[in-house]
């Protein structure tokens, strides 16, 4: 994992929501892959191609059993969330027309936001955004409000980048199929810290990134359900997902290959296994309990902090606490703190209409995960505090 | 008020030395954020607003005779403190010794470690926006 | 690189072109970035975001440089060649309509074939295939025939991934620039073998994967004219491509970020960078005439086997050969060899139009890299000896 | 033609067992492969296509009384050598023998190395196919 001194201080790593650190069985795991069976995979009869593949499904494997899907035709490995989540947009297109809404939240990253945006703007159908409470929170008697008879889908996260509000999304879910409305539900936040069962939940798709998941960047996840991926067309052509061109109509395999077109990243999704694999074997509950403790730890800790707000106060919430202070500037706050060798980010962190909800252009926000500790945490807030004395004595 | 911009920059720059740690070195600057004169509400509009950063900048600039006049403030304490030091530099300054100023002023001060790549290329575009005009 | 022993043997790779093996030194960076700067890029305050960052744009130049783009505005990652393509098909979508024609060669692979065929689809454009000759090459005289003001886009590859025949491209896009014709090349095969400087041919788009070029999966690269990029939509939306939402209406970043939504396969391009860091600076004329030398020498082997029919006879080539064999299916001739530790590739190699206008189900592939050797070509013809001895005592 | 379909079986397990390296086994399937009765031309249609191989299959099933019939082909030399030994296995056996026939032939010959996953499940298919006549 990290290893890195910055301005002479080992460094303190807060800002998990953006990418997690990889531990070091997942590092291993690729670079013997690049060692020993680095080939292209499917349809190869030499050994390494065949070792390959079977690595490459073995991972798909694991995230199924993770996630709990029903079978791996129903995981498509992606290269990221923001690539999920465009993946739908793009293939529910044909069903969509100007008849019908779309429904994301005002808590959503931009990656559940603009391909909507967008979407809705293609197909002529209304674009919702449901809105968000003062704490926070979703709006859940306006939501159930909004999703009508035209609402042709939901996309809602499972919880927020911003301040770590976890959505009631099984409540959500059941709501929204009473009406009909199939739901996605942006997992980016989730996977490392909360359990994520599809069949539980009964989403109808589930996205998220590896590189959010102690896994490597550029591979990603996203679930769908055997019914909607059968009637999907694909929405990137090429390598690997025809079995035919007969008459010059290609016949495609079923999912996942319909819509893994190309070379997939093999060593990314062999590593996410990996990282997958070794998540899954920890004691969740301590887990999901050390990290509960931590957050309500920086939460009251900055509470008692003169001049600084807390942005959102969830009554269930992950490991992401973001704020404010009266005077100084979010980015003046990241930048010394960075000086003090302390990795939190700034900014509106790519969720702008909810920055507009609270009339805020950024926050400072802090984002554990398993490996970070309570020490750590006192030296972030011991550096918080010696930056606002820097502040206050101006 | 005798000294030339660039002799200006060196007495920056022996502070700035004096400073061992970066950190110092930054919660210097929002010390000096405090000194920058307060920009007029009306001069806080879209029009002097400087593209490109996380915080607001305004700049405002003008030309008299051959002397040169500036205004700016912004909402991150840190970038008024580099916005101070440029108006301390350059503010009232003849036209012709801004314009052709040429030295790195923040490799000058030796604070290239306080500005992130992008920051920097914001304020390297403030810099070269002053010499233009 | 590799470093694996199949049945006892250490392995003779041949199955270049579908991937090449990994130089230790793009492993090491890699490894380096995962232990000492993995951080999400851009827009972070702290020292490893900077970092990262940094490293990432760095990765970004050096692929420019090596392309001879003119900015590295022109220089976005994607995940590999297909998803490089079928980002034009998509953004090039509102250009399209049902008076247009798209051109494309019959020996394309899917990637480059199967995403023009489903854009005409959508927009009722006619889709065209540009025949091949007897030989496997090009037939440039029809090509220039079917090129007209009709013609929205001329998609072709640099060189076969079937037979290694090298497309005379910058005479086809001279030609087709004089029609007013915009050229998309794929240059998935080319990179790690030939000379490539977009600027000298002038194409609009260029795409090829990192994992065919020395780097690791999931990476991939366009090239585009910054004329298209400027005036071409996004086609997947997501964090880091608006610089703000106002009034609801995103506001795009210029190229490359406009196309590089979510975040990116960060670890991927720097190993990439790697990669090319390191082929570019081998001496390349040298490489060249060895691959050349091998190439010829299989060739000539190959034909001295009775029963053995080359596919295709290029004037100018790659280290590509396709063969087949009078009663030996491909496949079994692949699965022998591979019994044998020599890996190779049969099938149809993701060229169905090509295998249908030779009349053929498939071919053994045999592809060189620059780290083969005449040993190795040695053993593998042997190894072909030897089961067609086989074959033939039935 | 006394012997039951596991004896087969056996005696096929002991000739894979002499011969030490993949090649060999491999090898021994084009030889096997030249012994499998031709497929009627007529046979070799759609109908009788096998799915999901690189090379094509055919195969066609056929039940009288109580006995089982097969005749297959492939242009795959290889699989032609499985399909011998699958023809020999089953063709004119008793319909309940084969139905019930449990063993897993591939692990049974040792012959796992010689197919790949893909190939695998091209196999368990036909075997699956052939019991579900
Ligand atoms: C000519 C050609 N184009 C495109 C591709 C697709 O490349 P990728 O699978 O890396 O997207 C290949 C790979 O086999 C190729 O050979
Ligand atoms: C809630 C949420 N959704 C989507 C994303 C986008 O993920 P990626 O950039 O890995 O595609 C993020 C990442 O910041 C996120 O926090």
């Amino acid at each position: 994992m990290l290893n890195t001194r910055v301005y002479g201080s080992p460094i303190v790593y807060l800002d998990n929501a953006a990418t997690t650190q990889m531990p070091y069985a997942v590092l291993k795991t690729m670079e013997h892959y690049y060692h020993h069976t680095h080939s292209n995979i499917h349809r190869g009869v030499h050994y390494l191609s065949e070792q390959s593949t079977c690595d490459y499904e073995k991972a798909r494997n694991i995230v199924k059993d993770f996630m709990n899907a029903e079978s791996e035709h129903e995981v498509i490995f992606t290269s990221g969330t923001t690539d999920s989540i465009n993946i739908v947009a793009l293939a529910i297109e044909p069903y969509v027309n100007e008849k019908h809404e779309i429904i994301v939240t005002e808590m959503e990253h931009h990656s559940n936001y603009l391909p909507w945006q967008a979407l809705c703007k293609r197909t002529g159908a209304k674009f919702i955004v449901a809105p968000v409470s003062v704490r926070g929170e979703l709006d859940f008697e306006e939501l159930e409000r909004l999703m009508t008879q035209r609402t042709a889908l939901l996309a809602i996260c499972h919880s927020s980048n911003v301040t770590g509000a976890v959505n009631p999304v099984k409540k959500v879910i059941e709501c929204a199929h009473q009406k009909g409305i199939p739901v996605l539900v942006d997992g980016a936040q989730s996977v490392s810290h909360q359990r994520v069962d599809v069949q539980n939940l009964d989403c109808d798709f589930y996205c998220f990134s590896g590189h959010k998941a102690f896994g490597p960047t550029g591979i990603g996840v996203l679930y769908g359900k055997q019914q909607w991926l059968n009637q999907f067309m694909p929405v990137k052509y090429g390598g690997g997902m025809v079995r035919q061109i007969k008459n010059g109509e290609p016949a495609y395999w079923e999912s996942p290959a319909k819509f893994e077109a190309g070379t997939p990243n093999i060593a990314g999704a062999i590593g996410l296994g990996a990282a997958i694999e070794w998540f899954a074997s920890l004691p969740r509950e301590s887990i999901i309990s050390h990290e509960l403790e931590l957050t309500q730890y920086i939460r009251s800790e900055l509470l008692k902090i003169p001049g600084i707000t807390l942005v959102g106060s969830p009554e269930e919430q992950i490991g992401i606490v973001s704020f404010t202070h009266r005077y100084a500037h979010p980015f003046d706050i990241a930048s010394l703190l960075d000086k003090l060798a302390i990795a939190v980010r700034s900014g509106a962190h790519c969720a702008q209409p909810f920055m507009d909800r609270f009339g805020i252009s950024g926050t400072v926000r802090v984002s554990i995960s398993l490996y970070n500790t309570k020490e750590e945490i006192d030296y972030l807030i011991n550096g918080i505090k010696r930056i606002l004395k820097v502040v206050d004595g101006r | 008020m005798t000294l030339t911009v660039k002799e200006k920059l060196d007495c920056f720059r022996q502070e700035f030395c004096l400073l061992e740690d970066p950190f110092s070195r930054h919660a210097y600057l929002i010390e000096l954020s405090s000194l920058l004169p307060p920009m007029k509400d009306a001069h806080k509009s879209k029009e002097y607003r400087f593209k490109g950063c996380q915080a607001n900048v305004w700049l405002l600039f003008d030309k008299d005779e051959s002397v040169f006049y500036m205004e700016a403030d912004s909402d991150s304490l840190l970038i008024r403190g580099i916005l101070y030091i440029l108006h301390e530099l350059f503010h009232e300054q003849p036209f012709d010794e801004v314009s052709s100023f040429e030295e790195d002023i923040v490799d000058a001060l030796g604070i290239s470690d306080l500005f992130t790549r992008e920051r920097l290329l914001g304020l390297t575009g403030i810099l070269q926006f002053i010499k233009s005009v």
